[in-house]
């Protein structure tokens, strides 16, 4: 589907309205200011359509795929913007794949149009009993989650695993909010206290656990893709500063030492931008598709961490300040690593799909 | 507090001197401080934190490393480094908000104060809670200290200042500043023509402006003088002569002040081990990893232990070289150690937790304590400059 | 042999190509050669070389990439690759002798080369087994090529030549060396007043000293030239156009050739898994670092099929940028993939074994291969100029 | 002991021999050239009493420390001298400690003067069972053992560890040779066939354990010496070449990217000179002492191989050729690496202690 459109169109438009809406300084602003989402930005995105990016068709949406939300989160991780995309993308592809037909109609247009705003667990962050009516229990550190309309969370019933999509008034449940260093995200850890489940609620996992994959593949594939956002756009905004930032009688860009460590990190991301484009033109459920997604992450958030960690470095004092950009990067960078899987999970895991290749 | 202790008596007898700090703080130290402090800004704090100076005070250790001349302890060299290991072994809070009034001031008026300024502004530091700053840097003179362009015009018995300063921290707090300007605009070199003079905060045309850190915190601060008068009698040393001086008040960093900080840090280290015992200590390459920083941590331990000894030797003249490969060394391993710790708690390292005032860099926040490591890779003069330094005067590599 | 092959009639059906190649290579290729050919010099490997020169000049294949015209198969583009890719399947030796030859004589003669230099020296490579080498670096002119000082002085119907060259793959073994030599001294840019010639390595005045590399094997040379006539008609281009004809020489070191090198260690990545499963795959930190390689293999691999793609809708205008990204992260990737490779097989890899030629880079002799992999951070153009114009050029960074 | 004896004016004795005896071109041409010792330079350092360096006074030794000891290996590593000194300095250390007092008459006179000149096997390389009358099997990899006249093998008799000194001449002793890449020292495997065993050639392990320790910790620090002055060497030379050595009309070494690597090793040295002085200073048997000569053996090998592989590369094409002297250092110093403990071998001791501490 997706080569019916020009992906660098997409990211044109991508790119032009987040640098009107959600310039440099908003960025610094809303870092200070906090919130667990920019209400007014996930409006404007959800008017523009991008919600809707790849919500089948016949849903209303423009039925792309994840080479084409790979652009979207890279756009978004190139302005750090603090609206929940992730979940909505990945909500948008169990649903789409694993769904029933009602539960489609149902959620599909909403997702499209944003105004169901769905945070999902972390496919590593535990599960939940389902009895046949209600269900109990904790589950911790999801992304989102204070600004969610819905949950998606992993569930298990009659021992077959299952997702479980609950709106977040759900009676008997709660959301406690954790604040992030990331001051573009948060996190939730959601209790349930006897909430009922109606069968509507409930996604039932296939078989062949190509679902599973699909979305283990998906999440790898736009956290890399919204690092790697974040480290072109602080690689440039840092060479940028170091043209016109003087020392010595000279702009600092024409210090060698200097050119060497940003001509290195350059390296880096061109390569990180293929690996990235690579991975997310092989087919999810192919093992070959699975590995290449899970190594993309562990890399790409890796080498984007480390680029932001010498931006700030490069900037020097101001570097250090919470007046200019590259620590909401930084942050936003750091948390990448860390979600879903953590680099060590993530090579682990590369290392078995390897060996049973 | 059911006795009272004489730390002070006890010097010729290390292990009784020990002990008598160790009894003393046992009863004296804040009760439960890093919870208790956690989170609190400037104003709050400030009162906590002069309360224990004024504890420390009572025995003769608000200004431990000072002579009995300028109303110190006097203490052999020896007996301040234990009180530093003390004080690091009972986690007591660092006296951060006056850092520049115990080392940089006096660094300074020891040795250029005129006699009028040493009586009439360390008693203030002993015997009262007066805060300094210091006022070196400037937008366009960060790495570059000689290109400073704050300027100091002679009316008379005073002096006018005009200008802007960056990154003074404690400035928010600060009756006085340690100031440099510019009294001689012609100069050959940038590094002449500079003066140096103590400012009153206080003083009209003087502006703060805080600015707020990564971690959140205010710490340091702009600083705007506009027509600011200042004395004649605050003009330390000769006019002219500040570049001079202010080697003196920089070399203040080096020695038990950094060895405060690593100290604590081994301290850390060791908790960090027994903390992760049951989670990434149970993971071969985690606990490779954090292995691996024991060696880099007794080497910057040895590093600092080396520098006091030459202090020792000869407190005047230290080879700049130590302090170099210190602050190469000490800042590096710092961001590593501390970003390996927010890896090894991953997720949870994430979430946001108020800092905690007076931990230097041990606040055991493992992301806050990460990002203040870029103060000493970027601040006191960038690594990058360090490195400069080593190859260009210590290994003879010719300039660019 | 019981049947003959025609690889060239199968252009148009991929798989039936892909198929005759790989059947052809079951029987044609010399058996067990890793083992046979380990430990050869340069006399008594080149028969070998030659003998299987001529197998695949049987099938049309000696020169898979040149164009009908001067000798080669003509194969389209997507057709060239799946000949690299499947004698790097089948691990066929590489014809590095023929290096130069196969590569960069052509890249230069196709473009610059007189009709009857073309005639007279393409059919030398594609039906004889005439060695080629490159006169380019000086010891004085690495990095900085462009102030070489080897003279060519016009003499009538010829030029004599003066001067030494350095790192001259293979001209031990070369009939003609493709020399960079100044005609004119007195210019504004080191770069103009250069001449391109092709030098007869047996004329009278040249001399070879091979240099031992540090893997301990004859790669490449000194040559001294003392008064060497060599006639204008081995001229290539005009005279002074020199610096320009080098950048297609050099231009011939991107793609296939480098193609042919990662493609070979991503199956020998795959062994070392194979071949550490029982050792060092068990231990869950080398697995993950292992695991790491993963992904910067893919990116070399992509950066290299994305230059293949540039190159073949745009065979004469590939932009330098892709190409330096390439030298950039191919280089050290295979430094530290290697180095991985001799601490995951601990003091086993410290044995010395004979080294293995035509392997490239994966000899899989481990440390042979580490010390081999400076070859691709240190010759054409050293990692540190790369760096240079990537920041300058790319990037806009201003020169120092 | 070592305290009555300036190290630092031993240092200089050292260094100044070394320098005229094991010049550069030495360096270089003997790595083209091979063979499994230099004979002479052995010959030579006999001869100065360097030998006797730690054997006890009483057997006409200097009796010096480990402290001592570590000068005498850095100053060998910094000019990568092919003499076989680390058995040497480890069977004096198990003599003088754990040998009966025949043993020690025997061996310690010919320690002193450089005629015996054991092969340690390394303390993880396997051990040897020995009934009462001989022993058989194979130890390999042991370094030095191609020059070695007696070996010093780890064995259990009767259930309890200990240490067999045989001459290499010894009946049913077979050594093969193993060249290596650093062509400054080989490794040999030893076959026992039926070798008879005489009282006097065993020496127990006592019962605590301290003499293992204590070989596993001198093993360490003399490791780490030979690295750091292998480093130091490397280094400096670079150095030299950066200075001479000219492109683009300029003396390389007033780049400031090469500048700020050169300055970044030379702190990275620094720092493991102090760690090997202090590592050094400590009681070896003393489970501080241990962890800190340990973990100095993993910090220093490593260090100096990052600072060596550098060396070659800011050599450029010369540093690719064998007829300079980086790839003779880089090759030892990846040897040191790897010899007795492997990194990860080290750091996992290390963290066993600290836990246990």
């Amino acid at each position: 589907m997706s080569d019916t459109i020009d992906l660098d169109l997409l990211d044109e438009s991508f790119s032009e309205l987040l640098a009107t809406e959600w310039p440099r300084e908003r960025s610094v602003a809303y870092a200070q200011s906090g919130g667990s989402m920019a209400v007014d930005l996930w409006q404007q995105i959800s008017e523009l359509g991008w919600t809707a990016l790849t919500v089948p068709e016949s849903f209303g949406g423009l039925g792309l795929g994840i080479d084409a939300a790979s652009r979207l989160h890279r756009a978004l991780g190139a302005v750090a913007a603090p609206v929940p995309m992730l979940g909505t993308t990945l909500t948008i592809l169990l649903v789409a794949h694993a769904a029933s037909d009602r539960q489609r109609a149902a959620w599909l247009p909403m997702l499209a149009s944003g105004s169901m705003r769905p945070a999902f667990a972390q496919p590593s962050g535990g599960w939940l009993e389902i009895d046949d009516e209600s269900v109990s229990g904790v589950i911790a550190d999801i992304l989102d989650a204070p600004c969610a309309t819905h949950l998606v969370l992993n569930g298990r019933r009659r021992d077959k695993a299952c997702w479980i999509v609950l709106p977040i008034s759900a009676s008997g449940l709660s959301v406690e909010a954790h604040p992030l260093n990331d001051t573009s995200r948060t996190l939730g850890t959601v209790t349930l206290s006897h909430v009922s489940i109606v069968e509507d609620a409930i996604v039932l996992q296939p078989e062949d656990r190509q679902v599973a994959d699909l979305l283990v593949h998906s999440s790898c594939i736009l956290l890399a893709s919204d690092s790697l956002g974040i480290g072109e756009a602080v690689l440039a905004l840092t060479i940028e500063y170091l043209k016109i930032r003087e020392q010595f009688g000279k702009v600092i860009g024409s210090f060698q030492a200097l050119k060497h460590r940003v001509a290195d990190h350059k390296t880096a991301l061109v390569g990180a931008r293929e690996l990235l484009a690579y991975a997310s033109s092989l087919d999810p459920v192919d093992p070959a598709g699975l590995v290449h997604a899970i190594s993309a992450k562990a890399h790409i958030t890796r080498v984007v961490a480390e680029v932001a960690r010498d931006c700030i470095q490069l900037h020097g004092g101001v570097g250090f300040t919470a007046e200019f950009q590259p620590h909401v990067f930084l942050k936003r960078a750091k948390l990448n690593e860390a979600l879903y899987l953590t680099r060590n999970e993530a090579l682990d895991r590369v290392a078995d799909l390897l060996e049973a290749a | 507090m059911s006795r009272t202790f004489d730390i002070l008596s006890k010097v010729g007898d290390e292990a009784a001197f020990r002990q008598e700090i160790r009894d003393w703080l046992a009863v004296a130290m804040p009760r439960n401080w890093r919870n208790e402090w956690q989170g609190l800004e400037n104003e709050t704090l400030k009162p906590k934190m002069v309360a224990w100076l004024e504890e420390r005070r009572k025995v003769g250790l608000a200004t431990p490393h000072w002579p009995k001349e300028w109303g110190g302890p006097g203490l052999p060299f020896g007996y301040q480094i234990i009180v530093y290991e003390e004080l690091t072994r009972a986690d007591a809070p660092e006296l951060h908000m006056y850092m520049v009034s115990l080392f940089q001031t006096p660094a300074t008026l020891f040795e250029h104060g005129s006699p009028t300024q040493k009586e009439k502004y360390l008693s203030g530091i002993t015997h009262g809670t007066d805060i300094w700053c210091q006022g070196f840097s400037e937008p366009g003179a960060g790495s570059d200290l000689a290109a400073l362009r704050t300027s100091a015009r002679r009316e008379g018995d005073h002096y006018v200042v005009n200008g802007q300063k960056i990154w003074s921290s404690g400035a928010m707090n600060a009756q006085f500043c340690l100031l440099l300007a510019r009294t001689e605009q012609n100069v050959k070199r940038k590094h002449e023509g500079i003066s140096y003079f103590i400012m009153d905060m206080k003083a009209p045309g003087v502006e703060v402006r805080p600015i707020r850190s990564i971690t959140g915190e205010q710490e340091f601060c702009e600083i705007f003088m506009d027509d600011v008068k200042i004395s004649a009698e605050n003009l330390i040393g000769a006019e002219g002569d500040g570049w001079n001086i202010a080697q003196s008040t920089l070399s203040a960093e080096r020695g038990l002040l950094i060895f405060g900080g690593t100290e604590r840090l081994a301290r850390s280290f060791e908790r960090d081990r027994v903390d992760g015992k049951d989670s990434w200590m149970r993971d071969s390459q985690m606990r490779r990893e954090y292995a691996a920083f024991h060696a880099e941590l007794q080497v910057i331990r040895l590093l600092i232990r080396k520098l006091l000894k030459e202090l020792e030797a000869n407190p005047d003249k230290v080879s700049p070289t130590l302090p170099t490969f210190i602050k190469l060394t000490w800042g590096p391993f710092l961001q590593r150690y501390t970003e390996f710790l927010v890896r090894a708690e991953g997720i949870q390292a994430h979430k946001w937790k108020a800092p905690i005032p007076a931990t230097a860099h041990t606040s055991r926040i493992k992301f806050t304590d990460f990002l203040k490591s870029y103060a000493w890779t970027i601040a006191g003069g960038s690594n990058e400059i360090m490195r400069n330094i080593v190859a260009e005067r210590y290994l003879g590599l010719p300039r660019t």
